[in-house]
């Protein structure tokens, strides 16, 4: 797939999760018992769930719930990246060792373990998404900083600035078009879009749990529904004959639309 | 180059202090968040054994009281007890039912793991192995743990989670552990990477000229790197634990740490967070050996030169 | 003096390309013969191929080499496909052929100390040395190429270009070979070093009254040490 | 039981579950609404707690479920003594503890003590306070116990479950000790919680036969899943069945539908102590707001007019078969949105772009709801914000989990809360002084919000003087009427519990509240 091809492809499932979340309704639809479990073909676009609610805004609330955080945490991590891999190009080694230490201490501890602790400190149990995103992003930092910091090392760091000095260019345009747009990207959107990715997966994850304990989740507020409702819901179809195996598709289908979406920005601006 | 047993040395002084320090950074916390610390530890209304717990942890007498008071008891076995996830029973009895499930989990995860990254360096395992593992690696713990709950649910009905599904759901657990987030695809791809810049060097070339193989030449010069990225595995491991626990109710740590923080049950909280800890620091440790043991394997001499 | 390796008529492809065609090399104990040539013009190739290692495909299409001493075997007869050249030169390879190269700094295993290299090279003497042999070999190794025996615990990124290039003179000679390619040993070092390696190289193949085939494009090297001289001339690619 | 035998206890208690199991293979398991908070009765705070204790622990006086009447399985004789003041009781014969110990009447006097016990900080103990005065053992089997007023009702005042003197240091009892977890008690079962369920083994006793060898108590999950587990025999009881799940089980030929009488009803608390809602003409606004038809179809399924429908709108705080439900004070089953205009007006509310604002203040309400009321109410919380929504409120939902419930709530601590969404049940005493009484010393435990007016204590206090039933059927009507009008808690609805049975289950009697009362009458063909 060319990169064009993946540029494009990314930026449609980035507009289509994005409208998905802008449209998405503020509480719960109305609730129409009749109607309940219809699947897409009688109820389009996506059936209805046991209390007869459409399916699309559970989406549509899923995505909104997640898409503004884990956005936030991959820019941050792509951001950090770009500037570690920058700083090693300053030949400035206590940097790169303060780096390195602090890549090795975040990185000795699971990641999951530091969100949960977190959450738990959490006052208040504020029920949102994008604290426990930002330490996700920040237990990432480090290693995105490790691999931009290898990338630049590998183009020879400082000497290759000087290079570039000797052939007048100015600071700037060495260090965004050269170093920054040129060299880091593939590895910085990598490493972007693995987190935007991991954060998202994060909220799945932690939603599905504290519905498997039947407690209010810690990523959202309980007026509206996460993705994780559509696995919990679709979950009976696979052990029972409860027709509710449309939701469960619609939820992998959206997680594979995040997988797609990720994948295909790390191919577009992969090095020629 | 300082002495090359310096960074070693580092870091089994990080897995030394780890265990320490994160009970210290939970304390810290709390005591900085709004509100009376001792009412989130142990709240009087139904903690009512907080009196004597607040007067053995020193609760009143601020974090720096309290982490010693704890850390004392914790190195003696004691963690308080559970007044949430199972009112009146000893943090550490369920830390002693927990662990060994998480060990076993982790640890057979683990092995599988090693064993895709060694399959990377040896070969054994190549390019479609890599395409196939990481094409299964790309669904999250969260979905293969469902689906695999499934599963065990159609074979056993109502009591898969009961105690005579146990074992199954414990290989189910280590299938879903090993193979999602990428973490087996990963190995295999890290070790793969690794070894293939290895054998670009000119040096292995030469040795093939030498007669010697290839791969015996670049194991020490790759081993520390794989090490590095074998430990990171297993910490990645530890943190799908949490998830592979509670889908599949396998009483681990992980399940543990899991409920205590849903139902804010600090005293559980602060246990599983420093069993994490340790099995973090036990990681640490073992690297810093296998990075001493590689040193003196590089540094090695003939004996009788040895003077 | 007894010839050692005797090569006939070596031609090697890649592809399209004819990289070598019609080499003859005869090589003796105790002499140097000298493979010149400038860059590019298949002196490596031609190495290369007498060691039985060849990445490119088809590969060797044509030659044949003997080395008397192990009988009248042709070692590049057909079939030839990279694998089994590298295969059938396998037990050859660190014995009775030894490769010296060239920039030794960056050919040497980093994670080995000069003494376990040297070690190694001498346990694939055969009959194979004992404990008290190695030791002596080795501490010999060292002295010969004048290195002193604390090198031994050094590793490769310890030690200075010359010294490396020594240390790799050393460990090419440590398993006795009866042919030693050295490749370009004069390469990135100051002309100074240059002299002192060429002569320590000649020096010490005659002791072991070893065939030295000398791989350089210096033509005053040739003049000043080579017995013999090929002189090899790069294929015009539109007459091949 | 000191900590060295626990090992080889449990290793003897384990030998002897699957000996147990193998022999007669019966074991019973049931899905709970949760798992028990704790299974030592002075901490019991949520129905599912009342329900497993009661496999475990014998109740002195307990009402039988068939004629109602008073009895008892540990008492032989009872009588009045110092002209009512005190009470005199001898127990049986013959009846052991789960770890063997003779049951006495030191046991009796220890459980009081501890109940009386001030570092006790049980809060069902704090409600004994004003009733028990203190205990003499007057022999082996006989006590007598002292009453801090004359009691119209005595044997329901010795309501409490009967603890072992052996199995405590001393008389003061927390919450957070292993009894709480492995309790020795005198009744059918021998009970013993886990991390994902509770077990119980049967216990033969002196006063107690159980039939049914093993019981398993698991969490509810899904609805639709416990539904079809029971189909497919895995599991043989489910103790609440979310209404909209009722049909499906009903139609199933090997369940059977069973009457749970839980004497409960539903409520919205208002926090009468909020400036904007302290007006009585505030909460009227808000009771005509909600509409509570509506709400009844879409969280619970129940059609407007449906025959012996589970689910009956209130007006008080009673349920309609009640001797103490007022039936003159009608209920409000439709809204009146212009009605409830007209009154917040009055009450100098305005409406600021489709927002009520009270004194220039948005009104933001805050609404928490009890988390399992979902089950057998689904999405209530959301329906009722979204009612609000409609009436010009603007509003905050958040599930309350039992633990906070009954933590914070139920002791009036949630005062950062508006309204809350729960649910009263009551089994032996129907009494509600303690959820309307001035919140003054032990009175009114349980005044979510501190609610205090002059006739609500009036009536209260008609209804502790109240010497016949007549009197205090009176009085409470009268606190009906009174509440209906100052509206501290908006009434719902009374809604029965149903739960399902396989056919299998035979002789399942199920007790009001209490549930497992007769359940040595229970077998189960396994």
């Amino acid at each position: 797939m060319s990169r064009r091809a993946a540029a494009a492809l990314a930026l449609l499932v980035l507009i289509l999760a994005g409208g998905l979340a802008l449209t998405a309704p503020g509480s719960l639809p109305a609730a129409e018992l009749s109607r309940a479990y219809l699947p897409p073909w009688e109820a389009p676009p996506f059936g209805t769930d046991q209390r007869g609610r459409p399916l699309w805004a559970t989406l549509a609330q899923g995505a909104s719930v997640l898409l503004g955080p884990s956005l936030l945490a991959g820019v941050l991590v792509a951001l950090a990246a770009t500037l570690g891999g920058l700083a090693r190009c300053l030949a400035l080694p206590w940097l790169d060792a303060g780096i390195a230490l602090v890549g090795e201490l975040v990185g000795s501890l699971p990641r999951m373990v530091v969100v949960l602790v977190a959450a738990l400190l959490l006052p208040g149990g504020a029920r949102s998404l994008t604290p426990l995103a930002l330490v996700w992003a920040a237990l990432c930092a480090p290693g995105a900083i490790d691999e931009a910091a290898a990338v630049a090392e590998r183009l020879g760091g400082a000497r290759f600035v000087e290079a570039l000095r000797a052939h007048g260019f100015g600071w700037a345009r060495i260090f965004l078009l050269h170093l920054a747009v040129r060299n880091l990207r593939p590895v910085v959107v990598r490493q972007g879009a693995e987190v935007t990715l991991q954060v998202a997966f994060l909220e799945i994850a932690l939603s599905y749990l504290a519905q498997a304990d039947d407690q209010p989740s810690l990523t959202h507020s309980d007026r509206v529904r996460s993705w994780a409702d559509l696995l919990t819901m679709g979950y009976p179809s696979l052990v029972l004959d409860v027709p509710t195996g449309h939701a469960l598709a619609l939820g992998v289908g959206a997680m594979a639309l995040l997988v797609v979406g990720t994948h295909a920005a790390v191919r577009a601006a992969r090095a020629r | 180059m300082a002495g090359w047993w310096l960074r070693p040395l580092l870091r089994l002084g990080a897995a030394a202090t780890l265990p320490l320090v994160v009970p210290a950074l939970v304390a810290a916390v709390v005591w900085a968040l709004p509100g009376d610390p001792a009412e989130i530890i142990c709240p009087r209304s139904t903690c009512t054994g907080g009196a004597e717990l607040a007067a053995r942890w020193r609760l009143d007498a601020g974090p720096w009281a309290f982490y010693q008071a704890w850390l004392g008891d914790a190195l003696g076995g004691e963690f308080g007890r559970s007044w949430r996830v199972l009112q009146g029973v000893p943090v550490a009895e369920l830390l002693t039912e927990a662990v060994p499930n998480t060990l076993v989990l982790v640890g057979a995860a683990g092995l599988l793991v090693t064993l895709a990254g060694l399959g990377g360096l040896t070969g054994a395992l190549g390019a479609r192995a890599e395409a196939l593992a990481r094409a299964v690696g790309v669904a999250p713990a969260v979905l293969l743990g469902l689906l695999a709950a499934a599963s065990i649910e159609l074979r056993y009905g109502a009591d898969a989670f009961g105690p005579d599904a146990a074992s199954w759901r414990l290989v189910a657990g280590v299938a879903v552990l090993v193979l999602a987030d990428g973490a087996f695809g990963g190995a295999l791809a890290g070790a793969r990477a690794a070894t293939a810049a290895e054998r670009a060097a000119r040096y292995v070339g030469v040795a093939v000229l030498r007669g010697e193989a290839p791969l015996d030449n670049m194991l020490p010069n790759l081993a520390p790197a794989l090490v590095g990225q074998l430990r990171a595995r297993l910490v990645q491991l530890l943190s799908g634990a949490v998830v592979v626990e509670v889908v599949l109710r396998l009483d681990g740590v992980g399940d543990l740490l899991w409920t205590g923080t849903l139902l804010q049950d600090f005293g559980v909280v602060i246990a599983a967070a420093t069993v994490f800890a340790v099995f973090s620091a036990v990681l640490l440790a073992a690297q810093a050996v296998a990075e001493l043991i590689i040193g003196g394997v590089v540094r090695r001499v003939p004996e009788g030169l040895a003077s | 003096m007894s010839l050692v390796a005797s090569l006939r008529g070596l031609t090697v492809v890649a592809g399209g390309r004819t990289l070598v065609r019609g080499v003859d090399l005869e090589v003796v104990a105790g002499r140097v013969t000298a493979l010149a040539g400038p860059s590019g013009a298949g002196k490596s190739v031609t190495a290369r191929a007498c060691l039985g290692v060849v990445e490119v495909e088809p590969g060797v299409t044509e030659g044949s080499l003997r080395f008397p001493p192990l009988g009248d075997q042709d070692w590049l007869a057909p079939p030839r496909a990279a694998g089994e050249l590298r295969a059938r030169f396998a037990p050859l390879r660190g014995s009775y052929l030894a490769y010296a190269p060239q920039s030794a700094a960056s050919a040497l295993n980093p994670g080995r100390t000069i003494g376990r290299q040297l070690e190694l090279a001498v346990g694939r003497r055969a009959p194979a040395p004992d404990r008290a042999q190695v030791v002596a070999l080795v501490r010999d190794g060292l002295a010969e190429v004048g290195l002193p025996e604390e090198a031994a615990r050094a590793l490769p990124g310890e030690l200075s270009g010359g010294q490396c290039q020594r240390a790799a003179l050393a460990v090419a000679v440590a398993a006795a070979p009866r042919v030693l390619f050295a490749d370009e040993p004069e390469t990135g070092l100051d002309p100074v070093l240059r002299r002192q390696v060429v002569e320590l190289l000649v020096e010490v193949g005659r002791r072991h009254a070893c065939g030295i085939v000398l791989i350089t494009h210096h033509a005053d090297t040739v003049a000043r040490v080579a017995d013999d001289v090929v002189r090899l001339v790069p294929i015009d690619p539109e007459a091949s | 039981m000191t900590a060295p035998f626990r090992p080889i206890r449990a290793w003897l208690v384990g030998v002897a579950a699957v000996a147990s199991l193998l022999l007669t293979g019966a074991q019973l398991s049931f899905y709970e609404e949760s798992l028990p908070g704790t299974l030592n009765p002075l901490y019991a705070q949520s129905m599912v707690d009342f329900r497993a204790q009661e496999l475990v622990f014998d109740r002195i006086f307990y009402h039988d479920p068939v004629d109602n009447q008073i009895v008892s399985r540990v008492v032989e004789r009872s009588e009045l003594a110092e002209g009512g003041k005190a009470y005199r009781v001898t127990l049986k014969d013959g009846l052991r503890w789960h770890d063997g110990k003779a049951v006495g009447a030191a046991d009796l006097c220890f459980t009081v003590e501890a109940m009386l016990d001030p570092k006790t900080p049980s809060r069902i103990a704090q409600g004994y306070r004003t009733v028990l005065a203190g205990c003499e053992v007057e022999s082996e089997r006989v006590a007598l116990v002292m009453f801090t007023r004359v009691f119209h009702n005595p044997k329901e005042r010795l309501g409490f479950a009967l603890l072992p003197k052996g199995a405590f240091t001393g008389t003061a009892i927390a919450p957070d000790t292993d009894f709480s977890v492995h309790p020795i008690g005198s009744g059918p079962y021998k009970g013993g919680k886990g991390k994902r369920g509770v077990t119980f083994e049967a216990y033969a006793n002196g006063h107690h036969a159980a039939r049914v060898n093993q019981l398993s108590l698991q969490e509810g999950g899904d609805p639709i899943v416990q539904v079809n587990t029971l189909k497919q025999k895995s599991a043989q009881g489910i103790v609440a069945v979310a209404p909209p799940l009722r049909p499906d089980v009903s139609a199933a030929d090997d369940l059977q539908l069973k009457s749970y009488d839980l004497r409960s009803w539903w409520f919205i608390a208002v926090n009468t102590k909020r400036p904007a809602l302290a007006d009585k003409r505030v909460r009227q606004a808000l009771d005509r707001t909600l509409d509570r038809t509506e709400l009844r179809t879409l969280t619970i399924g129940v059609k407007p007019g449906e025959q012996n429908s589970p689910c009956e709108f209130i007006s008080g705080p009673f349920v309609q078969s009640s001797p103490f439900y007022n039936r003159a004070v009608p209920t409000r089953d439709k809204s009146d949105r212009a009605t409830a205009s007209r009154l917040l007006t009055e009450a100098g509310y305005k409406l600021v772009g489709g927002l009520w604002q009270h004194n220039g203040q948005p009104v933001k309400l805050n609404i928490g709801m009890l988390a399992p009321l979902d089950k057998e109410a689904p999405e209530l919380l959301q329906q009722i914000s979204n009612q609000l929504g409609a009436g010009g409120f603007d509003r905050v939902e958040t599930r309350i989990s039992v633990d906070d419930w009954n933590r914070r709530v139920v002791t009036g601590q949630a005062t950062e809360f508006d309204l809350l969404v729960g649910k009263w049940s009551f089994g032996v005493v129907e009494e509600v002084n303690q959820l309307f009484e001035t919140r003054t010393g032990a009175k009114g435990a349980f005044n979510i919000f501190g609610y205090s007016s002059p006739e609500a204590d009036a009536a209260v206090a008609a209804y502790n003087a109240a010497r016949t039933d007549t009197a205090a059927a009176d009085a409470y009507h009268k606190l009906h009427a009174v509440l209906a009008d100052q509206l501290p808690y908006l009434f719902l609805w009374k809604l029965d519990t149903k739960s399902a049975w396989r056919t299998e289950v035979r002789g399942n009697t199920i007790s009001p509240y209490f549930y497992w009362t007769e359940v040595d009458g229970w077998t189960f063909g396994g």
